[in-house]
C-alpha cells in the first residue's frame, strides 16, 4: 500500500468508526458522517442520472435524429412546473404516466408470479399414506388458513376464527425463520468491515514501524 | 430493581459491546469449525466435479460490489474448479454494478491455470433486462451479445465456434444477489429446459427451496455457509487452497458461529430474567 | 349475462359465473396450448389464455362490488385492526405535544404499495392537522415528493388547518438506501417524534429504522407487503400491518364507501382461490393433472 | 380539465402496459421497452426537484441558524463537490473529471461513500441482536412460536448445530419449507390481489388522491 492509498482508506477507516459511534449514542462525529453520506449521496445518484438515463436514454436518441423522445423530455420538463405555485397542475400528467404505467406494469406481473404460479405451485397431491404426502396437506392448511386471516368480510369467530388464528400462527412460525435465515447475512456484513479494519490497522502499523 | 429484572432489561448497548468484542477477537484469533455440507451444495459440486475436459460451463453472475461477502467466494471457487477440470466457460453478467468485478475474477483465475481467453473461456459482458437478455440467449448468444466483454465478434472465437445457444453448455450456474434468479429459472429452465443451479444470499435462500423441491434447480449454495460448504469440498479435493488465501466464506465461519451463539446466549438470558421475575412477581 | 347459470340465492351469483366461465374456458381450449412455436409475429400469447381469464374475472368482480357499494348497497368489512393502531399514535403524540413521523418506504411512485402509503398520509395528516404537532415526512425518491406534499396539504386543508401546513417538513433525503435510513434516523434521535408510522415498501433498512424508533420511545406501527422485512417489523414495531392489510387499510381511510368494494371483490377472489387449490389438490392427488396443467405461466 | 387529462393518460398508459402482456409481437414489445425507457428519463428530471428540495430546506437551517446548521453545511458543500468533479469537469474538460474509476468521483466513491454505505449496512447486525435480545420472550403463545422458530434456525443455520444434533438440518429445511413457505404464499396471494385491487382503482380514476386538491 502506498502512502496516498493508506491515506485514503484511513479516510474510509475514520468514517466507518465515525458511524459504528452511533451505537453508543447520537455524537458529533456521527452527525458528521450521517451528513457526509447524504450529501454524498445525493450527488452521486446525480451523476448516475445524468450519465446512465439523462445523456444516453435522451440526448444522444435525439442527437441521432430519434425525435420521438422529445415526449419523455416534455412529460420531464413538465415536472418543473412544480417550482411554480401557479402552474403546479402542469406537473400532473407526467404523475399520470409515471404511475399509470407502473401500476399497468405490476398488474399482470403481480397476478402471474404471486397468484396464479403460487396457486399452481401449491396443487400438490396430499393424503395420509406417506410422510411426503402429510406434509403437503400440511402446506396446503397452512396456506388456506393464513389466507382466512387475510379475509375481511367475516368477523373472525368461531370455526373461522380458529382457522384464522391457526393462520396468523402459520405467519409467526415463517416471520420467525426469515429472522433466524437473516441473521448471518447480516454478521457477514459486519465480519467484511471488521476485517477491512483489522487489515488497515495491520498495513499502518507496519508502515509506521 | 432485582438482579433478574436487570438481566431482562439490560441495556442495548452491552449486547452491542459484546457482539463487538466477540466479532473482533474472533476475527483476529481464528479456530476451525467442522463443517457438514448439505445436499444441495454437494449436488453442485458434484456436477461440476463430473465435468469432462472440453465440455463447456456456464456462469451467471448477478450481483454488485455490496454482497460480494457472500457471494464472490462461490464464483471463485467453481472458477477455480471448472479450470482444475480443463471444462471450459462461458460468463455472463447480468448486473449493472458486476461486469468489471466478474472481468477481475476471471482474468486472475486464467492466469493461475493458464487459460487463454476465446480459447478456454469466453466472458459476454452485460446487457440489461435479465429477462430479455436469457430469453434472446436462449435462441442464440449472439442476438444479445454479438461480441464479449472486449469487443471481439464471438464467431471470430473459437470456443463459440460450435455454440448456438443453452443446447451447448452442461449446465447454467446462477449466482446472485437479487431478482435475476427468478428469469434464470422461468426462461432458461422453463423455458428452455437448460439444467440450471443457483448460488444465493443468506436472505434469498428460503424463497428458493421450492424450486430445489420442484426439480426446476437441480443445487443450490446458499448464503455465506452454502459457500463456506462449496470451499471446505473444494479445498479438500486440492482445487483451493488455505495457504494461497483462497478461502475466504470459511475464514468467517468461525465469526458466524460465535456470534450466533452470543446472539442466542443473549436470548436466553432475557427469557431466563423474564421467567424468574414474573415468579417472583 | 344471461347465458350464465343463475342461483336463487344472489350471493353466490358471482361465484357460479366464474366457475361457469373457468368450464368453459377448459372445454373450448382443451389443448392447454402448451405451444412453443415462434410467436414474435402474432398479437396474442395464446400460453397466457389462463392469465386473461383471470384477469378479467378479477377485474369484473372489483368492479362488480364498486357498483354495488356506489348504488348503497352495505358491504360488511370488519373492523382493521392497523387503523386503530394509527389512531392510537397519533393519538398518544398529540397529547404528549411531540411531532409524528410518516416513512413511505424507499420506492417510487409507481409502486403500487407506495401509492397505498400515500392514500394513509393524507388521512394521518388529517388527524394530526388539528393539533399543531409537525408531521415529518422524509422522502426517498424525487417523484414521491409532489405526491407526499399535495397529501399532506390536502390533509391539512379537509381538516379545516391549510395554514398549518409546513412545506418544509416533506423532506427529500436521498435516493440511495442506507444514506435515507442515515436521514430518518437523525429525525428519529434529534427531533423525537412520538408516533413513528411506517408504511410502504422496505428493504434492509426496515430494522435499522425500528430499532432507532423504539430506542428514542416512540410508538411505532409499520406496515409492508415486502414479506422479507416483515419479520423485524414484527419483532421491532408496536403493530404490524401484514400484507394485504396495508391495502385494506388504504382502502378503509380514504372513508369513500364504494373504495371498500374493491376489498368484498379481492375476498371473493381470495374464496375462489381457495376453491381452486382444494380442487386442483384433490384431482392432483387423483392422479388428474389437467386442471392443475392449465394453471401453469409461460 | 385539470384532472381528467392526467386521469386520462393514467388509463391509457396503464391498459397499454396491461395489453402489452398479452402481445408477443416483436415490434410491439420494442415500442413498450422505449416506453419503458421514457420513465427512467422523466425520473432523471424530478431528480431535480428532490435536489432543489433537499437544499431549500438545509438552506433554511442554515438561515435560520436552526440545531445543527453546521452539519447542514458539510451536506450541501459535499453535495455540489460531487456534482462539480462529476459534471462541471467533464464538461470544461479538466482531467480527474466525470465518473469511474480513476477519477476524482471515484475515489470519493471508494473511499467515503462505499464504506460509509456498507457501515451502515453493517450496523444491521448490532440492530438484529439487540431486536432479538429484547423481543424473543416466552410471553405469549405467538411470541414463542416466533421466538422458538428463530432461535431453531439460527442454531441450525450455523455448523455447531449440526454437531448439536444431527437433525437440525433437515429440520430447520423442513421448516423453511413447509410453515414457512405456506405463510409467504398466503402473504403473498393476498398481498397481490389487494395490489392490484389498489392499482385498477388508480388506473380507473376511481382513486385519484395522488393528483392532489384542485
Amino acid at each position: 500500500m502506498g502512502t496516498a492509498e493508506l491515506i485514503w482508506n484511513g479516510v474510509a477507516a475514520f468514517l466507518v468508526l465515525c458511524i459504528y459511534s452511533f451505537l453508543y449514542k447520537d455524537n458529533p462525529f456521527y452527525k458528521f458522517a450521517e451528513h457526509l453520506v447524504v450529501g454524498v449521496s445525493a450527488g452521486y445518484f446525480a451523476m448516475i442520472l445524468y450519465y446512465n438515463a439523462f445523456l444516453p436514454k435522451l440526448i444522444h436518441p435525439l442527437l441521432a435524429g430519434q425525435w420521438w423522445y422529445i415526449i419523455p423530455g416534455i412529460l420531464g420538463l413538465l415536472m418543473w412546473a412544480r417550482f411554480s405555485r401557479k402552474y403546479q397542475w402542469l406537473s400532473r400528467p407526467t404523475l399520470g404516466f409515471v404511475i399509470g404505467s407502473g401500476a399497468g406494469v405490476a398488474i399482470p406481473l403481480y397476478l402471474q408470479n404471486y397468484v396464479i404460479r403460487q396457486v399452481h405451485a401449491t396443487m400438490l397431491p396430499v393424503g395420509f399414506t406417506s410422510w411426503p404426502l402429510i406434509t403437503n396437506l400440511l402446506i396446503i392448511i397452512m396456506v388456506f388458513c393464513s389466507l382466512t386471516y387475510f379475509y375481511f368480510s367475516k368477523q373472525h369467530k368461531g370455526a373461522f376464527g380458529a382457522a384464522a388464528t391457526f393462520g396468523i400462527w402459520t405467519l409467526m412460525i415463517g416471520f420467525g425463520a426469515g429472522f433466524g435465515m437473516t441473521v448471518m447475512g447480516r454478521v457477514a456484513l459486519l465480519a467484511e468491515r471488521v476485517v477491512f479494519l483489522r487489515d488497515y490497522f495491520a498495513e499502518l502499523l507496519s508502515a509506521l514501524f | 430493581m432485582s438482579f433478574y429484572e436487570r438481566m431482562m432489561n439490560l441495556d442495548r448497548r452491552w449486547v452491542y459491546l459484546v457482539i463487538g468484542v466477540v466479532v473482533v477477537v474472533t476475527a483476529i484469533w481464528s479456530f476451525a469449525v467442522p463443517m457438514y455440507v448439505t445436499p444441495e451444495a454437494r449436488s453442485v459440486y458434484d456436477f461440476v466435479d463430473g465435468l469432462v475436459p472440453g465440455e463447456v460451463l456456464m456462469i451467471g453472475v448477478d450481483y454488485a460490489p455490496e454482497v460480494m461477502a457472500e457471494l464472490h467466494p462461490m464464483t471463485y471457487a467453481i472458477t477455480r474448479q471448472c479450470f482444475a477440470k480443463d471444462a471450459k466457460l462461458l460468463l455472463c453478467c447480468l448486473h449493472q454494478n458486476g461486469p468489471g468485478m466478474v472481468e477481475q475474477v476471471i482474468a486472475q483465475v486464467a492466469e493461475e491455470y493458464d487459460k487463454v481467453n476465446g480459447i478456454d473461456y469466453v466472458y459476454l459482458g452485460y446487457k440489461p433486462y435479465p429477462a430479455i437478455t436469457i430469453l434472446a440467449m436462449g435462441q442464440n448468444f449472439r442476438i444479445p451479445f454479438p461480441e464479449d466483454y472486449y469487443g471481439t465478434p464471438l464467431d471470430s472465437l473459437p470456443m463459440m465456434r460450435n455454440m448456438t445457444n443453452f443446447d451447448n453448455v452442461k449446465a447454467i450456474i446462477n449466482i446472485s444477489g437479487g431478482s435475476g434468479t427468478e428469469y434464470w429459472i422461468n426462461y432458461a429452465n422453463g423455458r428452455y429446459n437448460a439444467k440450471l443451479a443457483i448460488g444465493v444470499t443468506g436472505v434469498m435462500t428460503a424463497d428458493y427451496y421450492p424450486f430445489l423441491q420442484s426439480g426446476q434447480i437441480f443445487g443450490l449454495i446458499g448464503g455465506m455457509k452454502g459457500a463456506a460448504e462449496y470451499e471446505y469440498l473444494a479445498e479438500k479435493a486440492g482445487y483451493i487452497s488455505r495457504e494461497k488465501d483462497q478461502l475466504w466464506a470459511s475464514k468467517s465461519m468461525p465469526i458466524q458461529t460465535t456470534t450466533h451463539i452470543v446472539i442466542i446466549l443473549f436470548i436466553v438470558i432475557g427469557n431466563v430474567g423474564y421467567f424468574m421475575s414474573k415468579r417472583k412477581k | 349475462m344471461i347465458i350464465f347459470p343463475c342461483s336463487k340465492a344472489p350471493r353466490y351469483r358471482p361465484f357460479l359465473r366464474v366457475v361457469f366461465l373457468l368450464i368453459c374456458i377448459l372445454l373450448i381450449d382443451p389443448s392447454w396450448s402448451l405451444a412453443q412455436e415462434d410467436l414474435t409475429e402474432s398479437w396474442f400469447n395464446p400460453n397466457r389464455v389462463n392469465m386473461l381469464v383471470f384477469l378479467v374475472f378479477f377485474f369484473g368482480v372489483i368492479i362488480y362490488f364498486i357498483r354495488r357499494a356506489k348504488k348503497g348497497k352495505s358491504l360488511f368489512i370488519r373492523r382493521i385492526a392497523g387503523l386503530d393502531a394509527i389512531e392510537e399514535a397519533v393519538g398518544r403524540a398529540t397529547e404528549m405535544g411531540r411531532p409524528v413521523l410518516f416513512v413511505p418506504g424507499i420506492e417510487d411512485v409507481n409502486q403500487i404499495q407506495t401509492v397505498a402509503a400515500m392514500i394513509i398520509l393524507g388521512n394521518v395528516a388529517k388527524m394530526v392537522a388539528g393539533y399543531d404537532i409537525p408531521l415529518f415526512v422524509p422522502i426517498c425518491r424525487p417523484f414521491v415528493v409532489p405526491v407526499a406534499e399535495e397529501r399532506v396539504k390536502e390533509g391539512y386543508a379537509s381538516a379545516g388547518r391549510p395554514d398549518a401546513y409546513n412545506r418544509d417538513n416533506v423532506r427529500y433525503i436521498s435516493d440511495e438506501q442506507f444514506a435515507y435510513a442515515a436521514g430518518v434516523q437523525g429525525i428519529m434521535l434529534r427531533d423525537k417524534p412520538m408516533a413513528n408510522l411506517l408504511f410502504g415498501s422496505f428493504f434492509a433498512e426496515s430494522l435499522m429504522l425500528a430499532e432507532t424508533g423504539f430506542l428514542t420511545g416512540a410508538i411505532q406501527v409499520a406496515g409492508t407487503a415486502n414479506i422479507h422485512q416483515l419479520p423485524f417489523f414484527v419483532v421491532a414495531c408496536d403493530y404490524t400491518i401484514i400484507g394485504e392489510e396495508l391495502f385494506a387499510t388504504s382502502a378503509y381511510l380514504s372513508k369513500e364507501p364504494k373504495l371498500l368494494g374493491s376489498l368484498k371483490g379481492s375476498d371473493l377472489a381470495k374464496a375462489v382461490i381457495m376453491g381452486i387449490l382444494a380442487l386442483g389438490a384433490i384431482l392432483v392427488s387423483f392422479g388428474v393433472i389437467e386442471f392443475k396443467n392449465w394453471f401453469f405461466i409461460q | 380539465m385539470r384532472r381528467e387529462i392526467p386521469i386520462a393518460i393514467c388509463f391509457l398508459f396503464g391498459i397499454s402496459f396491461i395489453l402489452e402482456y398479452f402481445i408477443p409481437h416483436e415490434g410491439v414489445l420494442s415500442i413498450f421497452e422505449t416506453i419503458r425507457q421514457w420513465a427512467i428519463i422523466v425520473i432523471a428530471f424530478a431528480y431535480v426537484l428532490g435536489i432543489a428540495n433537499l437544499l431549500r430546506i438545509n438552506y433554511h437551517v442554515v438561515q435560520r441558524k436552526q440545531r445543527d446548521w453546521p452539519y447542514k453545511i458539510i451536506l450541501m458543500a459535499s453535495l455540489f463537490f460531487m456534482i462539480t468533479v462529476g459534471i462541471v469537469f467533464d464538461i470544461l474538460g479538466v482531467g480527474l473529471g466525470g465518473i469511474g474509476e480513476g477519477t476524482i468521483f471515484g475515489w470519493v466513491y471508494y473511499h467515503a461513500q462505499y464504506p460509509l454505505q456498507s457501515t451502515m449496512f453493517a450496523l444491521l447486525a448490532f440492530f438484529i441482536a439487540s431486536a432479538a435480545f429484547r423481543a424473543f420472550r416466552i410471553r405469549t403463545f405467538q411470541a414463542s412460536l416466533l421466538a422458538v422458530t428463530a432461535l431453531f434456525v439460527m442454531i441450525g443455520r450455523v455448523p455447531v448445530g449440526e454437531s448439536l444434533w444431527a437433525g437440525f438440518p433437515d429440520f430447520t429445511e423442513w421448516i423453511m419449507n413447509v410453515p414457512q413457505l405456506a405463510g409467504k404464499r398466503a402473504i403473498m396471494i393476498g398481498a397481490a390481489l389487494g395490489a392490484i385491487s389498489t392499482a385498477l382503482k388508480v388506473l380507473t380514476g376511481l382513486e385519484r388522491t395522488y393528483l392532489g386538491g384542485e
